[in-house]
């Protein structure tokens, strides 16, 4: 220890070196520190707000009302009706009931073109106060609008209509909430008759709701957000934490609009159109295959899928219904209608209330069955064309252009090229008149209508606006471009079957609008309408387009890059 | 042990470049130099060995890219000029003899002369960066530079590339009637010149009415009416001059004959017949054929049967090189990746050049005397290493 | 202490080399499969030897060196060793020694493993039985079979996804592409595993030898999404492969729909 | 040779400054050009980072213990309140690139090159400074824009990177390819550059210094072993990493201008298709490992340098074979660039390529080899000291036994077929990156703790520190080698939906709790660091007795370090010599009137 024998005498000055060299090394500790805290306190990505406080996905932005006033006619003479319950007068005199819910005065019903409807007030309001005097419970709304009515003149009555929190309620009410779906009953236990009775299957609901464990035995739970809530959203809204990444973006169910489907134009899809997605997934998209989930899962899913947009349209029809000032349904209106099992042929009764909303938005997916599109049998050649099987001579070579088969063929080919061009069809006036899919490239899908109307507007507006939207939760719009015809990617499947639904009834949402089919029997007329067994043609034709020297180039590359490594 | 006594233990010289923020105070250290090198020089090496580590990195790049290329365009289909590549390298050359000079005369003390010499490499080292601008310039107008999201550059004339020159086509007028219909008059140079041009048009035209008006009514000399005839047909030709000047009736031309191009690719004569019954029957042309009609192509197309690397040159012209305004993507096969690694490689050594130019600007404040001589001495250093990178780009770049 | 922490470092090998016994018994309880997935191809069982004649190798080495370190760590303790510090700087001998023989058994392992290399990555196949191309994109696994005219990309390809068929007992050729990223064609079963790349074709083979259905991984990380890219493989007799494959061109080819279609589409949607 | 205490005038300059006003505060101690100081701040701000990237690794296992949990502390509430508190699988990735990305660029490689090699060289060789302290200090600042740069990649939109460590493309390089890879990839490629070019300017300054600034009598064979470790790695550094600057340049150009060096044509990104290339993805993959193989060697030889002086020390007894050690780090340094494409067996490179690379990489075992039978040898016949920094040295040499021999596997190619991108590979390289470097690090700072602070740590606690540390990442990295064996695939946000993998659910979970087992156990590193820096025992000049030169000054040394002018007698380990009564010999110390002139003691072997 020959050497420490100083450092005694220098140990005042070096430890002051090293507590600065420390508090220089702290001080840069708290700078990262700092950022570190700043970054952790930042305000957490974007809430996607309820769809109860703005509907954004759809065509058009709405507000709810919260606190309206308004004037409130009184009967020229105080109701007769009397006894222990002053509803029965209120009834009398206003066309109204009140209940006492948490010793708020909310209105319990209203009666149709009575005072009280008149007047705009509505189911589940809370009066708040009458011609300026504030009101605090039942009794005093009781009073003042029975005892200090001046009878004959109108009175100002403001309510509480927090219609968000109604709808969002009513949903509850009837759906549970996406993670348990099933209703709630007055004394908290979970009730599913009411799901049962619109014909869901609460056990495969419950698989897939929720969140992501196994059970001992295997079974998994919480299916849709292991594999769906990710770009389809919890809710379905079809805006997950990865949607804003995708092209295109993922489906709001909510709006109960499909795209690639068995039935006509704007039907629902059936069970076997959303298994059929669910299994080949969609090519041309992020929406991968789930071929490898075992049945049931996929069932579950489909069952679920189907549940989020009952329930997501239910909500918007609620939401217009809201924004237009109609009276929203009570739980027991909204609930009604059902039920819907179908019977033995497949039929179900079509809810005839317009308040039973629910019913009628299940209604016309237990109808989807009953829209399919069986398209007419195309030719014994026409299907061998299809499945790529080229005219041969006897011995099995490639038949020449000159022969009568080949003839018929390169016929039906130009017939769909004529079609393609032609004015029934009008494909080339989107897809491009090379089938590159340049025709147009402004248009929007159905859920960015909103924003094809800002076009016209001067471009600071338009951003506004697009903001507002995105802040309520909308994704940044996309144009919807049109298939590239020559790629050999075809969305909706490749069956010619599929294909030819495309073209019979067009994509539901989209600007692809169904074909004009001549009426059976009329008189050939291209610049009217084509034919059910011409669509064949057409069908025909743009399976070809993949295949034409045309469209080869990068396989042409590849072929020489495989060269090379060889 | 007096420490405070800097001269007692000498530095040896060796470690004075990176010492002179010492004066502390404390010992001066004596130190045992492995090479006879002052510290500056010894990092100077050093990191020039890094810089060759960079630029191998670069050049590698170059060579796997290119010779994995299935295809490589000719120096002049990309307007290379050998030329001009020469000279810059004579240029940088001369720099690095100048630099020598300087040097030599900064060890000798003489000042003023290395300043001078110094200017001169200065002065060469601004001219290679001027050639290289307009090299680059060159490049820029015809379109060649990587250009996101889709590149301006097409590897084969297909329906695709095609679609794309069209594309181009529509935006171009859509961009010029915006701009001649904008209140206030037209934005761009293209819209002005066009709004000239119609104007100019127009003048003319009203001359040539009248020119014509005055042919036909009865006259009394035939003097009048040959000099009404000459300047009627000098008008004529001015017309069709000032129509020659036209761009945006070239573009709708072209445009018009891109469609035609298109419904020929549809192969389909039936079809052909009824949407077009005025045009001849397409017979064997083929959609290469007419796109090269609207485009000549920058060199021959490779085939998948043929050797991809045996190309044949063609002069290089085309619309763009007639309108470059135009902007119309090219065709050029290999072209993306010959543009991609011209501008990095060039790019980068460029780059090299400027901080050696800055380094000179930096030491032209100085008196450049002998003690300058380890500071001029380890710029040299650098700027050899620069040209030396050169030396190595120019055969890869503009010979091979 | 010294003596606890030679017991410490003596615990690195015993517990090192129980977990793999313990794993590589795998009939046993608790690490039941945590072992090599079983082998369903003709050529899995080389690497699987490969695996364990250098597991073996190391192994040695392994309990070796580190039984060496805890012994010394025990027997030269300060506190309790009482002979003098050996004052050396080395050996000539032991360096040679101890260089030439790793060197040795090293440049033999590298060599004897050669041939394993070339028939898995370079002695492709004449006789395959079915040749697939596999495309892998963001997320899912694509195949294409060349139907009935043997040529790929014409009209009557077959297109699938997601689930490989492949017959039993024959050479299947893959043409692995991809689409957009890296991709890694990973057969944990058959021993197989090749990055797909995009702008390239790579040949991979193998041969499977059990009818049944396995995993087919993505291994390379292809973003978001991939945890998702879950593929299987199903090998089945060359009978029903060969039905399988009828079924499913037919089912592409479909120009009619399912038997549940009702509706009479003849008539316009009005 | 006279030792003075009075007339240190280093420590009254440095005195002087502290209460000279801000602006020399900041002149003396934030942009200090003081080698110490760079090596503190490098120490401090590596240490942080640390912290971070063990954070985000307790992530990475959370989801793989809890796959899709609702419950992963902090982040599910924070980021994930709108997916019921899930964690998307996109922010999985981001966890695990960057982990991999701090723990390599701003944990490793600075803080041995950075800290330790700023504090050690110039004290070990007899130096008052690095030869250029302004390179030096821009060294350290040019790491700043680079925190910045991976910081706000978090917060931008898309989030941070996720394709990788490796960032390989197409992922990498097309913007549509991945949510991060957005800006996030962006910034990351920026942040990787600036810190290569904080290396780069690091390792030419480090070069220059060992071989022009060396104490008089300090030849090349005199160097400590920790030395000619960090000289290598200068020299590695200096070659391979500007390969790196070079791909990394390209990959930014790819991404934001519109080249196209490693797109290929005729692909798609996120279903469209892309800028037109001609490049080839598999050349970044030669460029990436052309620098980021030797980058593995980068991480690991000075601490095997470091561990070999802490070795010698406790063993108190010359280092066994010290040309062989020497030879064999140029060995590995060598061998290493020509190893890079054991990375890419299965990439679609050329399968012959393979072959070579198989040759060259199970030779790289060699020297490896060669060193731990040193180490050993050093360990026999020696007087051990079981101290924490000892404890530390020996599980380095335990566990790198163990990441050397796995790495045979991944070298031999058929085997890689199977184990590539498996679990396996994250076992060998944890073992050798956490359980070799962090252990040798740890090793290292409870050693040079006592010059850096002048005060010591706690040995029981340092003790406790390591039997936790030791313990809880064999549980961590060990199964997983099983793992791997079955085939268990990286960077999967949930492998379990495998069949294959569906039963290894259990054992990723007993890693897990290993895993947060031994996050935590490190906070008693962290109380025993902070409270001995400012209440631990006072040091001495040299409490573990050692020789090398650093141990000669003052504890923490002054600016300009040597308060007399060291002369280097003999090489550093001459522990139990017999020319002296004590069991030491410091380098400096003159030999004995009358001794016999020193020899040159270490050419055999």
């Amino acid at each position: 220890m020959r050497l420490s024998g100083m450092d005694g005498k220098n140990l005042n000055r070096t430890m002051t070196t090293h507590i600065f060299n420390s508090r220089v090394a702290l001080t840069l500790a708290g700078l990262v520190l700092a950022l570190g805290i700043l970054g952790c306190a930042a305000p957490p990505p974007k809430f996607r707000p309820n769809l109860v406080q703005a509907k954004t996905a759809g065509a058009e932005k709405v507000t709810l009302a919260s606190t309206p006033e308004v004037d409130l006619p009184t009967p020229d003479k105080a109701p007769v009706a009397g006894g222990k319950d002053p509803n029965a007068a209120l009834e009398q005199a206003y066309g109204m009931k009140l209940s006492d819910d948490a010793g708020k005065a909310v209105i319990e019903s209203v009666v149709a073109d009575k005072p009280a409807a008149s007047a705009g007030l509505m189911w589940g309001d809370v009066i708040t106060s009458i011609n300026g005097s504030s009101i605090s419970d039942r009794p005093a709304a009781v009073k003042a609008l029975l005892e200090q009515a001046t009878w004959g003149k109108p009175m100002k009555v403001k309510v509480d209509r927090q219609q968000g929190q109604q709808i969002a309620n009513l949903l509850l009410a009837v759906f549970g909430t996406p993670d348990h779906p099933e209703r709630v009953s007055a004394d908290g236990s979970p009730d599913p008759t009411l799901l049962k009775s619109f014909g869901f299957d609460i056990d495969k609901l419950q698989v897939s709701a929720g969140r992501v464990y196994s059970e001992q035995s295997g079974r998994q739970h919480g299916l849709y957000r292991l594999h769906c809530a990710h770009c389809h959203g919890i809710s379905g809204d079809g805006a997950g934490p990865t949607a804003a990444f995708l092209n295109p973006y993922p489906r709001d169910y909510r709006q109960g609009k499909f795209k690639f489907k068995s039935t006509l134009g704007a039907e629902k899809p059936t069970h076997a159109d959303l298994m059929r997605i669910l299994t080949d997934g969609v090519p041309g998209t992020a929406m991968p295959s789930f071929r490898i989930l075992p049945e049931n899962e996929r069932e579950a899913l489909v069952e679920y899928v189907e549940y989020l947009s009952v329930r997501g349209e239910t909500e918007i029809k609620l939401i217009d219904r809201a924004a237009r000032g109609e009276t929203i349904p009570t739980p027991a209106e909204l609930a009604g209608g059902g039920p819907l099992v179908p019977d033995a042929e497949g039929n179900v009764t079509e809810p005839q209330d317009e308040n039973n909303i629910v019913a009628g938005v299940v209604y016309t997916w237990r109808m989807a069955d009953k829209k399919i599109v069986a398209p007419v049998a195309p030719s014994e050649e026409m299907t061998k064309w299809l499945a790529g099987e080229m005219p041969k001579n006897a011995d099995g070579s490639p038949a020449s252009a000159d022969s009568p088969a080949e003839k018929r063929r390169l016929a039906s080919l130009a017939r769909g090229q004529a079609m393609f061009y032609g004015t029934a069809a009008n494909c080339f006036s989107c897809h491009g008149d090379s089938q590159l899919g340049d025709g147009q490239t402004t248009d929007y899908d159905f859920w960015f209508q909103w924003r094809k109307s800002l076009d016209t507007k001067p471009a600071a507006d338009r951003d506004k606006v697009i903001a507002e939207f995105e802040a309520l939760g909308a994704l940044p719009p996309r144009n919807i471009k049109p298939r590239d015809l020559r790629a050999g990617v075809y969305r909706g499947g490749r069956r010619p079957l599929d294909i030819y639904r495309r073209i019979f009834s067009g994509i539901n949402g989209t600007p692809m609008p169904a074909i004009s089919v001549l009426p059976a029997g009329a008189a050939p007329d291209p610049k009217k309408g084509v034919t059910t067994q011409e669509i064949w043609d057409l069908v025909h034709f743009v399976k070809s387009l993949p295949y034409q020297p045309l469209s080869q180039p990068p396989e042409q590359l590849e072929a020489l890059r495989e060269h090379q490594i060889q | 042990m007096s420490e405070h006594d800097p001269h007692q233990h000498s530095n040896s010289g060796h470690s004075d470049a990176g010492h002179s923020d010492a004066g502390h105070g404390h010992v001066k250290l004596e130190y045992q130099p492995a090479l006879p090198l002052s510290n500056g020089k010894t990092i100077m090496w050093l990191f020039l060995s890094t810089e060759i580590m960079f630029f191998a990195g670069l050049i590698g790049t170059y060579i796997v890219l290119r010779f994995g290329a299935v295809a490589w365009p000719e120096p002049h289909t990309v307007h290379l000029s050998e030329p001009i590549g020469a000279f810059n390298t004579f240029v940088l050359i001369c720099s690095s003899v100048t630099v020598v000079l300087a040097l030599e005369c900064a060890r000798a003390n003489k000042a003023a002369a290395a300043k001078g010499w110094m200017v001169l490499t200065f002065v060469l080292g601004c001219v290679f960066l001027g050639v290289k601008g307009y090299e680059y310039n060159a490049k820029f107008s015809h379109g060649i530079y990587p250009k996101l999201p889709r590149s301006q550059i097409w590897e084969k004339a297909g329906i695709r590339y095609v679609a794309a020159v069209r594309d181009r086509l529509d935006q171009v007028i859509t961009e010029i009637s915006t701009d001649l219909t904008v209140a206030g008059g037209p934005k761009t140079a293209e819209g002005r010149q066009q709004l000239a041009l119609d104007t100019q048009a127009a003048e003319v035209q009203k001359k040539i009415a009248k020119f014509q008006a005055d042919l036909k009514q009865p006259s009394d000399k035939t003097e009048g009416e040959t000099a009404a005839a000459n300047a009627l047909a000098a008008e004529n030709k001015k017309l069709d001059e000032i129509k020659a000047q036209m761009p945006l009736t070239i573009a709708r031309d072209l445009k018009q004959r891109v469609r035609k191009v298109e419904l020929l690719s549809a192969q389909q004569p039936a079809l052909f017949a009824s949407k077009n019954p005025a045009l001849p029957p397409p017979g064997q042309a083929t959609l290469d054929a007419l796109a090269e009609e609207i485009y000549p192509p920058h060199h021959s197309e490779f085939t998948p049967e043929g050797d991809p690397h045996a190309m044949k040159p063609n002069p290089p012209e085309g619309i763009n090189d007639r309108y470059p305004w135009l902007k119309l993507p090219i065709k050029i096969s290999g072209g993306n990746m010959w543009a991609s690694t011209y501008f990095l490689l060039t790019g980068f050594h460029a780059l090299h050049v400027i901080v050696g130019l800055i380094v000179f600007a930096i030491m032209l404040t100085l008196t450049l005397n002998a003690s300058r001589a380890g500071m001029i001495e380890n710029i040299g250093l650098y700027w050899h290493f620069v040209d030396l990178v050169w030396i190595f780009l120019f055969p890869l770049l503009y010979l091979f | 202490m010294g003596k606890f922490w030679s017991f410490v470092f003596f615990l690195v090998p015993v517990l090192g080399v129980g977990l793999f016994v313990v794993a590589m018994n795998f009939h046993s309880l608790p690490l039941l499969n945590h072992w090599f997935p079983e082998d369903v191809s003709a050529s899995g069982h080389v690497i699987d030897q490969l695996f364990m004649t250098i597991l073996v190798l190391t192994g040695v080495v392994f309990v070796a060196t580190e039984v060496c370190l805890a012994f010394f760590l025990w027997r030269y303790d300060a506190k309790a060793n009482r002979d003098p510090v050996r004052y050396m700087h080395g050996s000539h001998t032991l360096e040679v020694v101890w260089t030439v023989l790793p060197a040795a058994t090293l440049f033999f392992i590298a060599i004897y493993q050669m041939n394993a290399w070339a028939d898995a990555k370079i002695r492709q196949p004449k006789d395959a039985g079915v040749i697939v191309e596999v495309r892998g994109r963001q997320f899912e696994w694509r195949f294409r079979y060349p139907g009935p005219d043997g040529k790929f990309n014409t009209p009557d390809d077959i297109h699938w996804d997601t689930d490989l068929h492949v017959p039993v007992d024959e050479e299947v050729l893959v043409h692995l592409k991809s689409e957009d990223v890296l991709h890694s064609f990973f057969l944990p079963n058959m021993r197989v595993k090749q990055d797909a790349v995009p702008g390239m074709m790579i040949p991979v083979w193998f041969r499977p030898t059990k009818i049944g259905s396995w995993d087919l991984v993505c291994a390379e990380l292809c973003g978001w999404g991939h945890y998702k890219m879950r593929g299987r493989i199903t090998v089945q007799s060359r009978a029903d492969f060969d039905a399988w494959l009828v079924e499913i061109a037919n089912k592409q080819h479909a120009t009619q729909a399912d038997a549940t279609a009702t509706a009479d589409a003849a008539k316009p949607a009005k | 040779m006279s030792i003075t205490a009075e007339g240190f005038h280093a420590q009254e300059a440095v005195h002087a400054h502290g209460h000279a006003g801000l602006g020399k505060f900041i002149g003396t101690y934030v942009f200090s050009r003081d080698h110490k100081i760079i090596g503190i701040q490098f120490l401090f701000s590596t240490l942080l980072w640390f912290l971070i990237g063990g954070l985000l690794a307790l992530g990475v296992r959370w989801q793989l213990a809890w796959p899709w949990s609702n419950d992963m502390p902090l982040v599910s509430k924070m980021f994930f309140a709108h997916t019921g508190g899930q964690i998307s699988p996109e922010f999985y990735t981001m966890m695990f690139t960057m982990h991999a990305t701090v723990m390599i660029f701003f944990v490793i490689i600075p803080i041995l090159a950075g800290a330790f090699g700023n504090y050690l060289i110039p004290l070990m060789i007899g130096a008052d400074d690095m030869a250029f302290p302004t390179l030096n200090m821009l060294s350290y600042w040019f790491m700043w824009p680079s925190f910045l740069c991976i910081i706000a990649s978090f917060f931008v939109h898309g989030g941070a990177a996720a394709a990788g460590w490796t960032s390989y493309p197409t992922l990498a390089a097309l913007q549509e390819a991945s949510p991060g890879g957005h800006m996030g990839q962006t910034l990351w490629l920026l942040g990787v550059t600036f810190a290569g070019v904080a290396s780069m300017l690091g390792s030419v300054n480090y070069m220059t210094t060992i071989i022009q600034m060396r104490a008089p009598g300090m030849t090349m064979f005199r160097l400590p072993l920790t030395i000619w470790a960090m000289f290598i790695t200068a020299v590695l550094q200096a070659f391979a990493l500007p390969v790196l600057t070079a791909a990394g340049f390209m990959q930014l150009l790819d991404r934001s201008v519109g080249t196209g060096f490693f797109l290929p044509d005729g692909a798609t990104a996120n279903n469209a298709p892309y800028a037109t290339g001609g490049g080839q993805p598999l050349l970044w993959q030669h460029l990436f490992w052309f620098y980021s193989h030797p980058a593995v060697y980068i991480m690991i030889l000075p601490a095997m340098g470091m561990v070999s002086d802490i070795i010698a020390c406790f063993a108190r007894k010359p280092i066994f074979g010290y040309k062989p050690m020497v030879y064999s780090i140029a060995g590995i340094a060598g061998l290493g660039f020509v190893v890079w494409g054991h990375h890419m067996f299965i990439s679609g490179m050329n399968p012959y390529l393979g072959m070579t690379f198989m040759v060259a990489t199970i030779m790289i075992a060699l020297p490896s080899a060669i060193k731990v039978f040193n180490w050993l040898g050093t360990l026999w016949g020696g007087k051990i000291q079981f101290t924490t920094a000892m404890l530390f040295a020996v599980s380095f040499v335990s566990m790198f036994i163990i990441g050397g021999l796995s790495g045979i596997f991944m070298a031999a190619t058929p085997i890689d077929i199977f184990i590539h991108d498996t679990y396996f590979i994250v076992a060998h390289f944890h073992y050798v990156l956490f359980a070799g470097t962090a252990m040798g690090v740890f090793g290292s700072i409870y050693f040079w703790f006592p010059k850096m602070f002048g005060r010591t740590m706690n040995e029981f606690w340092g003790k406790v520190h390591f039997l936790l540390t030791f313990m809880f990442l064999n549980g961590v990295f060990f199964p997983m080698h099983i793992l791997g064996v079955v085939g268990f695939p990286r960077r999967l946000a949930d492998p379990y939906q495998y069949e294959t993998f569906h039963h290894l659910l259990g054992m990723n979970r007993f890693i897990t709790y290993c895993a947060i087992g031994m996050v935590c156990s490190q906070s008693i590193f962290a109380i025993n660091f902070i409270y001995s820096i400012f209440f631990g025992p006072v040091a001495g000049r040299n409490p573990w007795h050692a020789n090398s030169l650093e141990w000669c000054c003052p504890s923490p040394p002054g600016h300009g370090n040597f308060d007399f002018q060291p002369i280097v007698y003999r090489g550093p380990y001459e522990y139990g010599s017999p020319e002296v009564q004590t069991d030491y010999y410091p380098q400096h110390q003159p030999p004995p009137e009358g001794a016999a002139p020193a020899t040159e003691r270490y050419m055999d072997g």
